[in-house]
């Protein structure tokens, strides 16, 4: 069964040239994906999920049906939409009586929840290619010292997303290898980035940031590398923060995963709207094209 | 034994670094050399090793020595293994002296090796003048009755008896109460399987009707004599007074619950024991809703230090027990620390959980303090105090020593431990024996056990006790007392003094005489004769003062 | 002192078993990236002990330890030797708290709001449609927000987040 | 005495098989021990000091080991495996596989040239591969039997037929390279399984950084570190830097009383680990030691005394709280991050030296060894013991003593030693 796309809400909403890697990457090395219209936000895992659980179930659960009926697997290009449908999934699938309630509530809008299509975050389909990536690699990024941030919701709860090591990840580390450049290991990479926490405090979500950035720095990274649009706001958007409220200097350039290995592929740089990134990128793209 | 072919072997031991690492082993071996008599010395990373005994056996056939010293540790843990390589070699097992250069010099001057060494030397320099007064000593020979006493009813005693006898020996348990079973007669169910007690109880028919073991109820230990291998025990029963022989005993007396009363204000009914709690579910008595369990009561505080081991796990059954009769019942434990050691122990915790019994953890200084309605107490998790309504508070007494240890432990001549519980030889090496040979302990006499504890150390005493009472013979110190006749004046200071009561009067001759198997060669009764008349075998008087003269003391 | 409630603990309880496993050895505190910048001040045990008292001033009106610091990044689920799932307890217990009309962060009142207005947490802005074009994306088709609003209020998830303010 | 008793077999050479052995030895009855080693002496002789009275774990084991050897009634049959049973209770058929040890037993006499002149370096087993011994080695330098043995997976000549330069400096010619294997079928009345216990790998914990981190060793390394025979001859030094440390940090509970690992509790890790950081404290009274614990389990005769005498003359601290991550500084120090219960502080503390106390686990042969006696094992691999009969196993006439059937204290292992020879004892007399 072939995929469609599940862009979510930040992506396709704020932040377009994301989709643009990843759009460019898959056609790239040949896996097609199509759209899937009419989707609603997952809804985000660390917001409505907070507020109530039976609305995060049945507007989870509406999501799948439309993939049911197009009869199309989940490509999600965020973590937090992934750990969303995964986790609907994996209730509905393992609590008939969660079902039942669900579907009894689903049935004013004429859908049924029958679990029979798969959810994959992007990370995990380009893992599992590869091997076609290394083939079609035209400009490896001689070896641009990357901090890889694998993120939480990429990896847990290994129960239900069950994909990588929850506690020591690797994939993250081999696709970057793979495209030619370094992954830097740094202690802080299991952390989270903090992101979730600007709803609840955002000094927290600052330091939590800037723990990470500081850890990052000592291990000698050049710029860093994530897999969920939370992660990339946080990393993109609030070093300068961090920089006025600490009078610190940190000026990572941040990219997708799809960003450089669509460049690794040898997609034209112009095309991919680098130019929206907050912090410039333009001295990594240098050195790596 | 003229002094010119006394042939003396020091070996010198670095005991790894724990007198290497100190003293100057190099020096202390060449300075050997100059001592009188020597003709071999040599140093070991460890004497007590094979390498190390098989030395001194070649030693003493290649440089046929007749005196062999070794300074090391301490003898009270290798002297034993020394001598019997002595005798393996066809040396005299009492021409081997020991000097202790470990942890009477290197462990005490670790900070100062240079004097340590001297030190060492003055005591290698005694050692040798000493050895060359040593003289050979047989080692007597005992027979041996091949029965056992077990002391105590209990599951222990019960148990051990019946090993024993399995083993084919006879047994005699003696009981003070009317019937057997001790603490177990009171209990409702047992963890960790939650069976009923009385499954285990079974085992008193097994004991009153198996052939080998004769079994003494409502009986009392009037006086016990004899030593290892010929114990006489005379005990009354109804007003009868029966004299039983056996080679071996082991004390199996348990211990009793503390009493409640005068902790968190126990009155016996809305505040109780566990004890009370196992009768009131053996009844199927209990209406309570909110039961409250404390734990450590009136123990591991400066009365008593000790954790008495069982109290959680018993907490833990009881509340199981109340939970799965009344699952709406709120149970909760006040604990310090859970001790649930092992495989069966700790999952046993995660179902009283599981089954929803709350756990507060308290600290010693903010006990809980239990008011009309309602219990309070300051919760470490949460640094706050917290209160919850009661209709039952349940306290987890610990284990104490048998009122009647003391009396028992002066007629077997056996010590007991600060608790009153008896202290066995060494906790490690020989956890079930007493230092005094032929008498051995298990079960809560020694420290609180459990039922699956109790019966695993009732196994180890029965063997214990087997590898005495399966010999004909037994081999016995050849350093004991003896008394000179013709000095003695019959006095009888010594018989005062003697802590074995090994000596006694022989009535014709009014001169005071030593039994050599009871006797353990203390030495005090040779001290404390005002005639000089009791020489103490390998620490005789001028043995001791060559040692002193040797040292710079005066004549 | 703080009275503990048998009744809003088995509720609990009854949601997450696991809860009933915890015996408190501190792993989620030791792991948690939020109470170690806070010092302990956001502190998952405590809330977890909390909850085993059953403790509702503190775990909905005082909110103390504050359950909305949890970021939700589930490495106290991984660790918990105990197959704890912390997570998920304190997401029970922010929608209790939300049901309950007690305050909450406002930034949730906001995503909710616009996912009930435009079934999105972040709907199209002409400025990012006009972005999409350059960079040459197709355009979605968007959520119908009637069958949305019908399954929201089949839910009732409009009437659950409005907080109480008169009422405060 | 009854000549024609049957003999015991006992399966494992540490202090539980020792102790079994000699109980049954010295009451008359005939012991075949199986040891796999070169050498008996077991997970014991690897310690330096043990609880509650710190005796020097040697000191008191050699004695035994040396009683066990010398023992009439033992026989010894050490690199040997028991293969096959049949039979039943009281008439057992046991084949043994005995692996050529290549060293005549009768003219070895442990000098050591050998061990000097042999040009292999293999990381050894006994010292937790904190140091190299040689192709042909002693367990340990108190080993009994005290005599050499090749390894034959790493010697020069079984490995590409060359070197034999052993033989050659081997002044009393005990060298036997054509030594094969040999099966020996014994029949015994009774069996005893006193096998022991391995230590769980704390790998798989991945934020405790071990095997990432060069100061963050498993407590049986610390005891090596700090044994007089370990590689470091006493000194206690720390393996990145060999300084020597002053703060240590013994983490308690790694792996025990955890469902995604091993669900019970090790029994005896809250003492030792307050025994080994008093030993530090005896090296260097300037070491400062903390003990992070979730319940300290200290139930034994002496052992909350113990306790308190370490809180108060060790400078030892007690932190309630398991520590769950562990990051590192550029120097190498562990950094522990942890909650201190006591005050719901969430603290980094930085340490010189962490210590891991996990788990006891079955040996890894367990499972095997269950299968070829026909007795059941518990979900953990650990022989399943009747509740209120510990020493019996599921099978008439096999007894189960020591770690091998619960994790336990050495203490236990005796009693349990001492408790299975009486249940053997009472089969042989049956019989």
């Amino acid at each position: 069964m072939s995929y469609n796309y599940f862009l979510g809400c930040v992506i396709p909403g704020r932040l377009p040239f994301l989709e643009a890697s990843a759009r460019k990457t898959f056609e790239k090395i040949g896996i097609k994906v199509g759209d899937q219209a009419k989707y609603s936000c997952c809804p985000d895992p660390t917001g409505v999920a907070q507020l109530d659980h039976e609305t995060f179930l049945a507007l989870g659960a509406r999501n799948l049906c439309l993939f049911e009926e197009s009869k199309k697997n989940i490509l999600s290009l965020c973590s937090g939409c992934t750990e969303t449908l995964k986790t609907v999934k994996h209730i509905l699938d393992n609590d008939n009586e969660e079902k039942e309630k669900i579907n009894s509530k689903l049935k004013v809008i004429g859908k049924n929840y029958k679990g029979t299509i798969d959810i994959k975050h992007f990370a995990e389909v380009l893992y599992e290619n590869i091997d076609k990536i290394k083939e079609k690699i035209k400009k490896p990024l001689n070896d641009l010292k990357v901090a890889g941030h694998p993120g939480c919701h990429y990896l847990r709860p290994s129960e239900i997303i069950n994909w990588d090591d929850p506690l020591n990840p690797k994939t993250l580390d081999e696709l970057i290898d793979a495209i030619g450049a370094d992954s830097v290991d740094y202690s802080l990479k299991n952390d989270c980035c903090g992101n979730p926490l600007e709803k609840s405090d955002k000094d927290i979500s600052l330091n939590m940031l800037e723990s990470k950035l500081k850890s990052m720095k000592e291990a000698g990274a050049e710029c860093i590398v994530c897999v969920c649009p939370a992660c990339y706001q946080q990393f993109d958007f609030n070093q300068r923060e961090i920089n006025k409220k600490k009078n610190s200097d940190y000026n990572f350039p941040v990219f997708y995963i799809t960003e450089l290995i669509a460049i690794a592929l040898g997609i034209d740089s112009e095309k991919l709207g680098f130019n929206f990134h907050r912090i410039k990128v333009n001295d990594v793209l240098q050195k790596i094209s | 034994m003229s002094d010119d072919d006394i042939r003396i072997g020091v070996f010198i031991c670095h005991c790894g670094t724990n007198i290497g690492g100190v003293l100057d082993i190099s020096e202390l071996t060449e300075y050997a050399k100059t001592l009188p008599n020597v003709v071999y010395s040599d140093a070991n990373l460890y004497t007590c090793s094979e390498v190390g005994l098989s030395e001194i056996r070649n030693n003493i056939k290649d440089n046929n020595l007749n005196r062999v010293i070794v300074a090391s540790c301490s003898p009270r843990t290798h002297e034993p293994l020394f001598r019997s390589t002595c005798q393996e070699a066809g040396l005299n097992p009492y021409l081997f002296e020991m000097v202790n250069i470990r942890d009477q010099d290197s462990w005490v001057h670790m900070k100062e090796p240079k004097k340590g060494t001297e030190k060492a030397k003055d005591l290698i320099r005694m050692g040798v003048y000493k050895a060359s007064l040593l003289e050979p000593l047989e080692k007597m020979q005992v027979g041996i009755i091949p029965s056992a006493i077990v002391i105590g009813g209990g599951i222990a005693g019960m148990n051990s008896a019946l090993n024993l006898a399995n083993q084919g020996f006879n047994v005699s348990l003696i009981e003070k109460e009317s019937e057997l079973g001790g603490l177990l007669r009171y209990l409702n169910k047992l963890y960790p399987t939650n069976e009923d007690a009385s499954n285990i109880l079974e085992t008193r028919n097994l004991v009153e009707n198996h052939k080998k073991i004769d079994v003494y109820k409502s009986a009392v230990i009037e006086k016990i004599e004899g030593y290892v291998g010929n114990y006489k025990v005379v005990i009354c029963q109804n007003k009868k007074t029966i004299e039983i022989e056996a080679g071996a005993i082991i004390v199996a007396t348990g211990a009793i619950p503390l009493s409640p009363e005068g902790y968190y204000d126990y009155n016996g009914k809305t505040i109780i024991s566990q004890l009370e709690l196992e009768d009131i579910l053996k009844k199927n008595e209990l209406t309570a809703n909110n039961i409250t369990m404390i734990q450590c009561v009136g123990c591991r505080n400066e009365e008593r230090k000790y954790c008495s081991n069982i109290c959680c796990m018993t907490a833990l059954k009881n509340a199981i027990l109340i939970k799965e009769q009344n699952p709406d019942a709120n149970v909760n434990i006040i604990f310090r620390d859970i001790q649930t050691q092992g495989v069966t122990y700790e999952a046993y915790y995660r179902i009283a959980r599981e089954k929803g019994i709350l756990f507060i953890k308290y600290v010693p200084e903010k006990p809980p303090v239990i008011k009309k309605d309602q219990i309070e107490v300051y919760n470490e998790f949460l640094n706050q105090v917290i209160g919850f309504p009661f209709d039952l508070v349940v306290l987890s007494m610990p284990l104490i020593a048998n009122k009647d240890s003391e009396h028992l432990a002066k007629m077997l001549k056996v010590p007991l431990e600060e608790n009153n519980f008896f202290l066995e030889a060494h906790v490690k090496l020989r956890p079930v024996d007493f230092a005094t040979d032929g008498v051995f302990v298990c079960g809560s006499a020694h420290w609180p056990a459990d039922i699956s504890e109790s019966i695993s150390q009732s196994n180890a005493a029965a063997s214990r006790a087997s590898t005495i009472l399966s010999k004909e013979m037994l081999e016995v110190e050849g350093s004991t007392a003896e008394v000179n006749s013709e000095l003695c004046v019959g006095c009888e200071a010594c018989i005062k003094m003697c802590p074995y009561s090994a000596i006694y009067k022989d009535e014709d001759t009014d001169i005071v005489v030593v039994n050599k198997v009871v006797c353990k060669g203390c030495g005090v009764c040779g001290a404390s004769c005002p005639q000089n008349a009791i020489t103490i075998h390998h620490f005789t008087s001028d043995q001791l003062i060559a040692e002193i003269v040797t040292y710079g003391g005066g004549e | 002192m703080q009275i503990v409630d048998f009744k809003f603990r088995n509720e609990l309880i009854k949601e997450d078993f696991s809860l009933n496993y915890c015996y408190q050895c501190g792993t989620c505190s030791s792991t948690c990236p939020v109470a170690f910048i806070t010092n302990g001040e956001y502190n998952p045990r405590k809330i977890i002990e909390q909850s085993l008292l059953g403790l509702k001033d503190l775990l909905i009106k005082e909110q103390s330890p504050n359950v909305w610091l949890c970021c939700t990044c589930q490495m106290c689920v991984e660790e918990c030797p105990q197959n704890v799932f912390l997570t998920d307890i304190f997401e029970s217990i922010k929608n209790r708290i939300v049901l309950l009309g007690e305050p909450y962060p406002e930034t949730f009142k906001q995503q909710a709001k616009s996912v009930i207005e435009n079934g999105l947490a972040i709907p199209l802005s002409q400025p990012i449609i006009r972005r999409r074009d350059q960079l040459e994306l197709p355009n979605v088709e968007p959520v119908n927000i009637k069958e949305i609003n019908k399954l929201l209020e089949a839910t009732g998830f409009e009437n659950k987040i409005k907080s109480q303010e008169a009422g405060k | 005495m009854e000549e024609k008793l049957k003999s015991v077999m006992v399966i494992g050479g540490g202090i539980a098989g020792i102790q079994a052995s000699l109980d049954l030895a010295e009451r008359g009855i005939k012991v075949e021990m199986i040891e796999k080693n070169a050498c008996i002496g077991g997970r014991m002789a690897q310690l330096d000091k043990t609880f509650p009275t710190n005796d020097c774990s040697i000191c008191i084991l050699a004695p035994k080991l040396a009683e066990c050897f010398r023992h009439p009634n033992i026989t010894l049959h050490t690199l040997s495996e028991v293969k096959s049973l049949s039979g039943q209770v009281g008439n057992f058929n046991v084949k043994i596989l005995k692996r050529a040890r290549y060293v005549k037993e009768a003219q070895c006499i442990n000098c050591g040239l050998c061990i000097e002149k042999c040009p292999m370096r293999i990381d050894d087993e006994f010292d937790m591969r904190l140091r190299k011994r040689r192709a042909i080695y002693i367990d340990y330098v108190q080993g009994v039997p005290s005599i050499m043995t090749i390894d034959r997976e790493n010697c020069l000549f079984f490995t590409k037929n060359a070197c034999r330069i052993c033989e050659k400096v081997c002044e009393r010619e005990a060298i036997d390279f054509d030594q094969k294997d040999e099966e020996i079928n014994l029949n015994v009345g009774s069996i005893i399984l006193a096998t022991g216990y391995d230590i769980f790998d704390p790998h798989s914990i991945e934020s405790l950084g071990y095997g990432r981190y060069p100061n963050v060793v498993t407590a049986l390394e610390f005891e090596r570190l700090i044994c007089a025979s370990g590689p470091f001859g006493g000194h206690l030094k720390r393996p990145s830097d060999k300084y020597e440390p002053k703060k240590l940090a013994f983490i308690n509970c790694v792996g025990s009383r955890d469902i995604k690992n091993n669900p019970y509790c090790s029994s005896c890790c809250c003492m030792y680990t307050t025994k080994e950081a008093m030993i530090a404290y005896e090296h260097d009274n300037k070491i400062k030691t903390s003990i992070f614990y979730i319940d300290l389990r200290a139930a034994g005769k002496g052992f909350r005394e113990y306790i308190q005498r370490g809180e108060n003359e060790y400078a030892i601290t007690y932190i309630k709280g398991k520590v769950a991550k562990i990051l590192e500084d550029d120097q190498k120090n562990p950094l522990i991050i942890y909650e201190d219960i006591n005050t719901s502080h969430v603290k980094q503390l930085k340490f010189d030296l962490v210590i891991l106390a996990t788990s006891m686990v079955p040996k890894k042969d367990a499972l095997s060894l269950a299968k070829i006696l026909g007795i059941e094992i518990d979900d953990y691999n650990f022989f399943k013991a009747n509740s209120y009969q510990p020493q019996k196993s599921s099978k008439e006439g096999v007894f189960l003593c020591g770690t091998c059937r619960e994790p336990m204290d050495i203490p236990n292992s005796v009693i349990d030693a001492s408790g299975a020879a009486a249940k053997a004892a009472e089969v042989i007399m049956r019989v």
